[in-house]
């Protein structure tokens, strides 16, 4: 079949094994889904356990069960103002790649059960999908919980007697030999602490290692760039940046929704990421055409002059319009070139800009010493130059192929890390740090603005701060709270102090650099026409540099684009896979120059022909038990040079995805209109036997598929706030992924150039709802507020409400999936919803825990719910503000008005189940002409 | 044999239907007494003739039938309107969706009504039975047909006695009363 | 006088079974074999219970897999029995005499497999009683709006219906063993089944009016049954189920498998225990005849099913076109040709009355209908309205592990039944022979 | 010939049978008033407590309020247990060496809680809120039954689902001013006026007992 228009309009096809319809399909497939998936492996002794459980369990029918007695604990001493069982919230922030994301902490009886943004912060509204997962991080049983010398466990004091040495021989040689090797730092008390380290050692160096290059010296205002070009700029990613990128971006495109200029996106890319879905113009080019485009645009548009070098039909097109688009809104334009790219790249884009008067780069104030490059302190391990290194909150031996034989070389190396990891079990001192959620700090936002850390709980593990081990190397007493007070001056009086961290900033405004301009020219070296293969190796959409690998929840998260979990693969063109014939899970070998990499085969529609694309921060070694063996380490690559070579190795091998693979459908989940203000095509609802609902209020979410970036935020922020546990490779191989919402992913057009779109789809909320219909216990039925109720302890797991559910939104505990849960998974669990039992069903709720508590407090001020009062997890993480949830029987509501929209829609209308979510269609232009 | 205790019944052994319907059509019609007939398989009208024929089995299969029928409807309504629950937007009292259960019951009011009836009726089960004693009697269920006078107010062993001798049976056999009774 | 002996002869050829089996090694083995499926069966019921439901293969989409399909399997098959049995009956069809006794034991032995699957696939079965209206301290109730409740009861009741329709009709052929037979212990063992049966006129008609009655109430029973075994699907809005010819289509399927398979005991039974006098070749015509009648039948369900799929267009069609040619398409290419082709030859008498031909084709019926349940449940699941939930089924090993169990418990108990108790119902064979109508 | 059956045997029949039904009549009855019994639904059972805190002794011998020790339950879903500090608020002073306060004063010393048996206590899946019921004016006693009466704490009401459900589907016998809901003596009202108080106080709150049997409303 091909992916032709359908009558209907669009054509939408899943992936590629059925553009292929390839007959020996059902093999590959049937091969997908091993029929006993784990259960099969290494579980005989509990298996006879579990039988015998099961038996008793079957014996003893509890129908009329004595609830097992408990204790209660009350506190001996109520902390200050503390109430047991009170929800609390702290401002705060977590740090990823040196940038603070403001957060406000919610406690219960003193446990952070969930993050969510800080409203006071410009564009902190919202969290990105990291940042949730900070919380599970918090919890990891595998964090390291005290010091371990040369691999024996040890304490602090013997570090603090061991610094002490190391101090008095480093002051002796000025710091000869010391070296500091962290990540980019964005604490200013952190920086601080290292400036004084390098006046006290004026001889020791401080190295920086970033193997996720993202914008730092320039600020990106995307709320006024009416027009776009990034080329091989992932602006809206996964990443430190994403939060404040996609909401300036949602901020531009509500603005166009609403007839306020254009919001125009142009793209070009060698992988689809989501910036490229987003785009209203998206060009196919690998990397290493980017030179040629920037330098063919602003021959364009006359920056430069000279010739305008070769380039195909379709890139010459694009060129064109983003010319014009860049002409058309002189001022509130902006083109981006990815951090990746050399320096002279992003010079001449700036030079664009400047020629152009856009005004939405603003540079990024940088002071203090600044970190010199991680090769050079290579170079010096080389040279032997090295005596002391100091990892801090870094990880060399991961990313750094062949870190460990260099390291060997030098006398004393020191890490602090959350985890024992790759380079902890090469160092002689590894010292655990603690989880930005139980620490003091300080950061800089990605609005510029500074940010307070405060812990929203204490730390449980002999762990110390960033901070509180720098000072104790440097023989500084000060808890680590005294510490970043001291960097901030204008808290002196408590007043002050403590002001800023209810707020979780202190007092002062976002310094900005000048908009860009002055940048000199450099010459730009545009490579030559190659027909070689070009191998990019990017952070992972959900395991960013690594860092994440040991947290479930973004293991199980399906990455944006191939929707792959728990694993890797090494991402080529349907061109390619067609010229190799190659399939999805044939392993491969890619090499580079001398190194290579093995791992299996994943068909990417839209990628360039001849790109491979591998993600980084799979193929951990250490540090934790859910990330060692999970995909494969492209670290080799990364740094490697050579001549890029793919061969296909034997056997296959199963990579889990939540999307599976069928011819395509004609049928309209995702609906376009051409330009903002255009009506989508709705059919009337098809007559129903049954009487319409009425009820107040009645609960209708609205999602509008035009701001959805497909970011997964919603996803990870709906497993914190609902317990959804996480089930593992072969379970999500088998189809059995407990995700409440789940971000649909649909092409159309071609394979090599589709389009893109994304589609959240939590549970609908029938009015008529057939899963009501099917069950024989009344476990699931509806609410007088319009809510499709699972009443889990009421289930008794026929799973008929799934088989008649027309979008299978519901999940079932197929097997016990919480019960073997360590403490410190069930401490994260929020206590305000209820953790399933094994063989019942269950489902995205609206949040009802959120709605009963609205509810209550309208109720005790005897007053109806206002408007907005009930945030739903996955709006209020949402960082295009895309979900609208409230009452649509009030005219007067944001979800009235949203559903009021002309792109308001139903999904598979001729289910005819009523749905009370409904989306928004997606805009497919971004200007207005 | 005269003097003996009054017998259960006396009793001529058949070689088949035929035999045993004519001795049946022949004897009804005279006053000798309580006339049943046995065989191995249902013989057709010989309950007409001997006047034993009731309608108590249909009778009770169509109450059960409606009563099972009430009790089903009457169930799933109350039940729904016990603890109204919104269900699919369906009305509260479904009549359609009812229906099946309704039928359902119905079925099982009959049968239990009708087999009970009829096991109730034949005073079954009697495991002890006068008519045991006879051993000839155990081919009743096999290939030999019985018909058994049973005394009534005027018993005359004789006049019974002559009565079945001149249905040239196989054989006549005094079946004796239960010693206790 | 040949009635004479020839009711003897019945009596004795069937009563004497029993006490005399005839191919006792021949039964040891099979014995043998259904144990060891039996164990098999409960292994797989203790694993189940120790782990969920996950040890199967289902998922999401396909939240049911074989546990339904193999429901709706065996009680389909359970059907033939009544049919044969109380439809035969009123219409006075005579030859059903040899073959309802044991027909109707089937139909029991098949509703117990199939009764107990909708319990094991439940992801709480120790909950399964909440199925039932009792009052409770929850005081909340069964939700009598769901397929799956209407299934409860009618399951229920066709269990009842039919445990009683089978005994009653076999007391009269207890008495005749009970007093046939020498042994004391066979005589006991009879005697309190036959409730002291004495065949007298009185009992025989009241025992008439209801053994008809109960056949008369039985035979809608039948088509209520499995139509709502087949609302179980068509109330779902699931493309490929959503159809109003699923009931008729349902009832015709469950008769077709249950001739094939009372064809194929029917054959066994005659070669086992050498009823040749009581189980003619004019039986297994008359068999084969049912049989090419409701897979004729069936035959045009699935034409119906897809011309209406057709007609309907869009997602219908869509998955009737999967079904030709999707990942399933193996099991409907099963179904339709095991299910059409092989009957085809029960048109001439020869293979009608050749007892391994006719075997073969039950087999094969049999085998094509578990196809078609297969086929219906997971081809309609696994893509059903959205693209992105697509997923497809694979059985695991416990899945066959329990449906072969399930065969297994169906043999135990069949073989116990065919060495103990009287496997053809005596009394009306005589009844017939010996002019009692 | 002898009977295959002794005259005997049906009489042993009818036994038999009637025997069956009995026991079968019996498992029922059991299993019913299992489920209802005191013993699965925990009513008047004293579980031994570290200190045998005598609820009577404190409510109405010294006519302490509820709310000065389960200080949360007008803010919070749970009503929470005193911290030991607050029951040191007055054993400082009172029974400082009572050996039966030994636990308490050592958990103070120690700083370690006390290890209390919870009595009244609900499945995890249920959510009450104790704020919401006192401020519509649901009494303590209403669910807690008269523990002023009770020298050591038992559960007074079944908590069972037809328990909630019967006030829930009904409250106005259960409604009193908010200035009452720690009164445990019966309020002296007669039927009239606990009525004309109920529909007024629903009306003012908009208790809407159509919708109070919603399973969402417990169960999340």
């Amino acid at each position: 079949m091909s992916a032709g228009a359908s009558p209907a309009g669009r054509a939408f096809w899943r992936s590629l094994d059925e553009l292929a319809d390839d007959p020996g399909l059902t093999a590959a497939i049937a091969e997908r889904f091993p029929a006993l998936g784990s259960i099969a492996q290494g579980w005989e002794r509990r298996d006879i356990l579990k039988c015998l459980g099961g038996a008793v369990a079957l014996a003893g029918l509890d129908a009329c069960e004595r609830v097992p007695d408990e204790e209660a604990m009350p506190l001996v001493s109520a902390l200050d103002g503390m109430h047991p069982g009170e929800t609390r919230y702290y401002a705060s922030a977590v740090e990823l790649g040196g940038v603070a994301q403001p957060i406000v902490g919610k406690t219960v009886d003193g446990r952070p059960i969930k993050l969510e943004g800080n409203p006071d912060f410009p564009g902190g509204s919202a969290t990105d999908a990291f940042t949730q997962a900070e919380l599970l991080g918090l919890y990891d049983p595998d964090r390291s919980a005290a010091p371990v010398e040369e691999g024996r466990p040890s304490d602090w004091a013997r570090f603090v007697a061991a610094a002490h040495d190391l101090r008095g021989a480093l002051d002796a040689s000025a710091g000869r030999g010391f070296r500091l090797l962290t990540g980019p730092v964005g604490s200013p008390t952190l920086h601080r602490q290292i400036a004084a380290l390098l006046d006290r050692w004026p001889e020791a160096a401080w190295h920086l290692l970033d193997p996720a290059p993202i914008h730092r010296d320039h600020r990106l205002h995307l709320d006024r760039a009416e027009a776009i070009v990034a080329i091989d700029d992932d602006l809206l990613g996964p990443g430190p940046l994403q939060l404040w990128h996609a909401q300036g971006w949602a901020a531009r495109r509500r603005a166009y929704q609403q007839g306020d200029g254009d919001a125009l996106l142009f793209v070009a890319e060698p992988s689809p990421t989501i910036s490229g879905a987003t785009a209203s113009e998206r060009l196919v080019a690998p990397q290493a055409a980017a030179a040629q485009l920037l330098v063919a645009l602003a021959a364009e548009l006359g920056v430069e002059a000279g010739p305008r070098p070769a380039l195909t039909s379709t890139e010459a097109a694009w060129i064109d319009s983003a010319a014009d688009a860049l002409r058309r809104h002189r001022g509130a334009g902006l083109v981006t070139v990815g951090e990746h790219h050399p320096p002279a790249l992003h010079a001449l884009a700036q030079r664009i800009d400047a020629a152009l008067g856009n005004d939405a780069r603003r540079g990024a104030a940088r002071g203090g010493p600044q970190p010199q490059s991680a090769d050079a302190l290579l170079a010096a391990m080389l040279a032997g130059d090295v005596s002391t290194l100091f990892m801090l909150d870094v990880n060399p031996g991961y990313f750094i192929a062949g870190f460990d034989e260099l390291a060997g070389a030098v006398p004393l190396r020191i890490h602090a890390g959350l985890h024992r990891d790759e380079s902890a079990i090469l160092a002689h001192w590894h010292l655990p740090l603690t989880h930005a959620l139980e620490s003091w700090s300080d950061g800089c936002s990605a609005a510029g603005l500074p940010t307070l850390t405060q812990p929203l709980v204490r730390p449980w593990l002999a762990a110390r701060s960033r901070h509180a081990v720098l000072a104790a190397l440097l023989g500084d007493e000060r808890s680590d709270r005294a510490i970043v007070r001291a960097s901030w001056p204008a808290l002196a009086d408590d007043a002050a102090w403590e002001a800023a961290l209810r707020a979780g900033r202190p007092p002062g405004d976002v310094e900005e650099g000048a908009s860009n301009g002055g940048e000199s020219a450099m010459p730009v070296e545009v490579p030559g026409f190659s027909t070689g293969l070009e191998l990019v190796v990017r952070p992972d959409p959900s395991l960013w540099d690594g860092r994440f690998a040991s947290n479930p929840w973004l293991q199980e998260l399906p990455k944006p684009l191939t929707k792959i979990c728990w694993g890797n693969g090494v991402q080529i063109s349907p061109a390619l896979a067609r010229e190799l014939g190659l399939e999805n899970g044939d392993r491969v070998r890619v090499s580079v120059g001398a190194r290579h990499v093995d791992g299996p085969v994943w068909i990417l529609p839209g990628q360039a022909r001849r790109t491979i694309l591998i993600h980084l921060g799979h193929g951990r070694r250490a540090g934790s038990r859910v990330a060692e063996g999970v995909g494969f380490d492209a670290t080799p690559l990364a740094r490697a040079t050579g001549r890029v070579r793919i061969e296909r190795l034997e056997g296959r091998e199963e990579i889990a995805t939540t999307q599976h693979h069928f011819a395509m459908e004609e049928d309209e989940y995702i609906r376009f209109v051409e330009r903002a203000g255009d009506r989508v095509r709705t059919e009337p609802p098809p007559a129903s036997f049954f009487p319409p609902q009425k009820s107040r209020p009645a609960w209708g979410m609205g999602i509008d598929l035009d701001l959805c970036i497909g970011c997964n935020a919603c996803v990870v922020a709906c497993i914190a706030e609902n317990n959804i546990p996480m089930v593992g490779r072969e379970q999500v191989a088998m189809g059995r992924e407990m995700h409440w919402l789940r971000v649909d992913r649909y092409y159309s057009g071609t394979v090599d150039a589709p389009e893109h779109a994304f589609q959240p789809v939590p549970c609908m909320h029938c009015e008529d709802a057939p899963c009501e219909m099917g069950c024989p216990v009344n476990a699931t039925v509806h609410s007088p507020d319009g809510l499709n109720l699972q009443i889990y302890n009421r289930c008794i797991g026929t799973r008929t409400c799934s088989a008649y559910c027309p979008y299978k939104v519901r999940r079932f505990n197929w097997f016990d999936l919480t019960g073997d849960d360590p403490p410190e998974r069930k401490a994260v669990r929020n206590p305000d919803v209820t953790v399933r039992q094994r063989g019942v069903m269950e489902k995205c709720t609206y949040c009802i825990q959120r709605i009963e508590g609205a509810r209550i407090d309208a109720k005790k001020e005897d007053r109806a719910i206002r408007d907005g009062e009930v945030v739903t997890a996955c709006q209020a993480a949402c960082p295009t503000g895309a979900i609208v949830f409230g009452d649509v029987a009030d005219p007067a509501s944001a979800v009235s008005a949203r559903k009021a929209d002309g792109r308001d829609y139903d999904l598979l209308p001729d289910a005819n189940t009523r749905p009370r979510t409904t989306y928004q269609a997606r805009i497919r232009k971004g200007d207005t002409a | 044999m005269t003097g003996d205790p009054r017998p259960y019944a006396v009793m001529a052994e058949f070689a088949d239907a035929d035999a045993l319907r004519r001795a049946a059509a022949d004897l009804a019609p005279r006053r000798l007494g309580r006339i049943e007939a046995f065989s191995p398989f249902p013989v057709e009208g010989l309950a007409a003739r001997l006047g034993t024929r009731d309608r108590k089995v249909p009778a009770a299969t169509l109450i059960g039938g409606i009563v099972g029928a009430v009790c089903g409807f009457a169930m799933q309504a109350a039940t729904n309107l016990d603890y109204p629950l919104w269900i699919g937007g369906r009305p509260l009292v479904a009549v359609p969706a009812f229906m099946l259960i309704t039928f359902e019951l119905a079925v099982l009011g009959a049968v239990l009504a009708g087999i009970g009836t009829m096991l109730i009726a034949n005073r079954l089960p009697r495991f002890h039975h006068p008519l045991f004693e006879v051993e000839a009697f155990r081919r009743a269920s096999d290939d030999r047909f019985f018909l058994a006078v049973l005394p009534g107010a005027d018993f005359d062993r004789d006049a019974v006695g002559k009565a079945l001798a001149a249905l040239d049976p196989e054989a006549i056999y005094d079946v004796p009363a239960e010693p206790a009774a | 006088m040949t009635a004479r002996g020839a009711e003897d002869r019945v009596t004795r050829e069937i009563v004497g079974i029993p006490p005399h089996f005839p191919a006792r090694r021949m039964w040891w083995v099979l014995f043998a074999v259904a144990l060891a499926l039996l164990t098999l069966f409960f292994v797989s019921i203790a694993w189940l219970f120790g782990h969920g439901p996950g040890v199967w293969g289902n998922n999401i989409p396909v939240a049911w897999g074989f546990p339904i399909s193999n429901y709706i399997w065996w009680l389909g098959i359970g059907h033939a029995g009544t049919l044969i049995s109380a439809m035969l009956l009123l219409l006075g069809q005579q030859w059903r005499n040899s073959l309802n006794r044991f027909a109707e034991a089937m139909t029991l032995f098949a509703v117990v497999c199939a009764g107990l699957y909708p319990i094991l696939h439940l992801g709480r079965p120790w909950r399964f009683y909440w199925m039932a209206p009792y009052f409770n301290t929850m005081s909340i109730w069964p939700q009598f709006k769901s397929p799956l409740t209407w299934d409860f009861f009618a399951v229920l009741t066709y269990l009842i219906v039919s445990t009683l329709f089978w005994y009653i009709g076999i007391i009269p052929d207890l008495a005749a063993a009970r007093d046939r037979l020498k042994k004391r212990r066979w005589r006991l063992f009879f005697g309190l089944g036959a409730l002291g049966w004495r065949g007298s006129a009185t009992h025989w008609s009241r025992w008439n009016q209801s053994y008809r009655l109960t056949a008369a109430i039985a035979v809608p029973l039948v088509v209520s049954v499995h139509s709502e075994i087949s609302l179980l699907f068509a109330a779902g809005p699931v493309p490929g189920w959503f159809s109003t010819v699923f009931p008729p289509y349902f009832v015709v399927g469950a008769a077709f498998s249950g001739f094939a398979v009372v064809a194929m005991l029917t054959v066994w039974l005659r070669a086992m225990l050498g009823l040749h006098n009581l189980v003619t070749a004019r039986h297994l015509s008359m068999l084969g005849c049912m049989t090419l009648a409701t897979g004729m039948m069936t035959a045009y369900g699935y034409v119906a099913e897809a011309f209406f799929a057709a007609y309907a267009g869009g997602r219908e069609l869509q998955t009737l076109l999967d079904r030709f040619h999707g990942p399933y398409a193996w099991s409907y290419w099963g179904a339709v040709i095991l299910n059409f082709v092989p009957i085809q030859a029960l048109w001439w008498r020869r293979v009608r009355q050749a007892p391994v031909p006719l075997f073969l084709i039950g087999l094969s019926a049999a085998i094509g209908m578990w196809l078609e349940r297969y086929m219906l449940l997971m081809s309609s699941l696994s893509r059903d309205w959205l693209e992105s939930s697509a997923g497809l089924f694979h059985a695991s090993f416990w899945d066959w592990g329990l449906f072969a169990g399930s065969i297994g418990l169906f043999l135990t108990l069949f073989l116990l039944f065919i060495r103990f108790l009287p496997i053809m119902s005596a009394f009306e064979i005589k009844e017939v022979e010996g002019g009692g109508g | 010939m002898a009977q295959l059956f002794p005259p005997a045997a049906d009489t042993i029949f009818r036994a038999v049978a009637a025997g069956a039904a009995a026991v079968l009549l019996v498992l029922l009855s059991g299993g019913w008033t299992y489920a209802r019994s005191s013993y699965v639904n925990q009513t008047g059972w004293v579980q031994d407590q570290p200190v045998p805190f005598s609820h009577k002794h404190h409510v109405s011998d010294d006519g302490i309020d509820c709310r000065y020790c389960h200080s949360e339950v007008e803010r919070s879903a749970r009503a929470g247990l005193p911290s030991t500090h607050v029951c040191m608020t007055c054993h400082s002073q009172l029974w400082t060496d009572a050996p039966v306060l030994a636990p308490v004063r050592q958990s103070f010393a120690s700083g370690t809680p006390i290890r209390w048996r919870r009595v009244a206590q609900l499945p995890d899946y249920v959510y009450f809120d104790h704020s919401i019921h006192i401020d519509r004016g649901v009494g303590c006693v209403e669910c807690h039954g008269r523990i002023d009466r009770m020298p050591l704490t038992q559960r007074a009401k079944p908590f069972e689902m037809r328990f909630c459900l019967s006030c829930h589907r009904d409250p106005a016998p259960h409604l009193r001013p908010v200035a009452q809901v720690t009164r445990m003596e019966p309020l002296d009202w007669n039927k009239a006026e606990q009525r004309a108080f109920a529909a007024k106080a629903m009306a003012a709150h908009h208790i809407d007992p159509a919708k109070l049997d919603n399973c969402g409303l417990c169960h999340r």
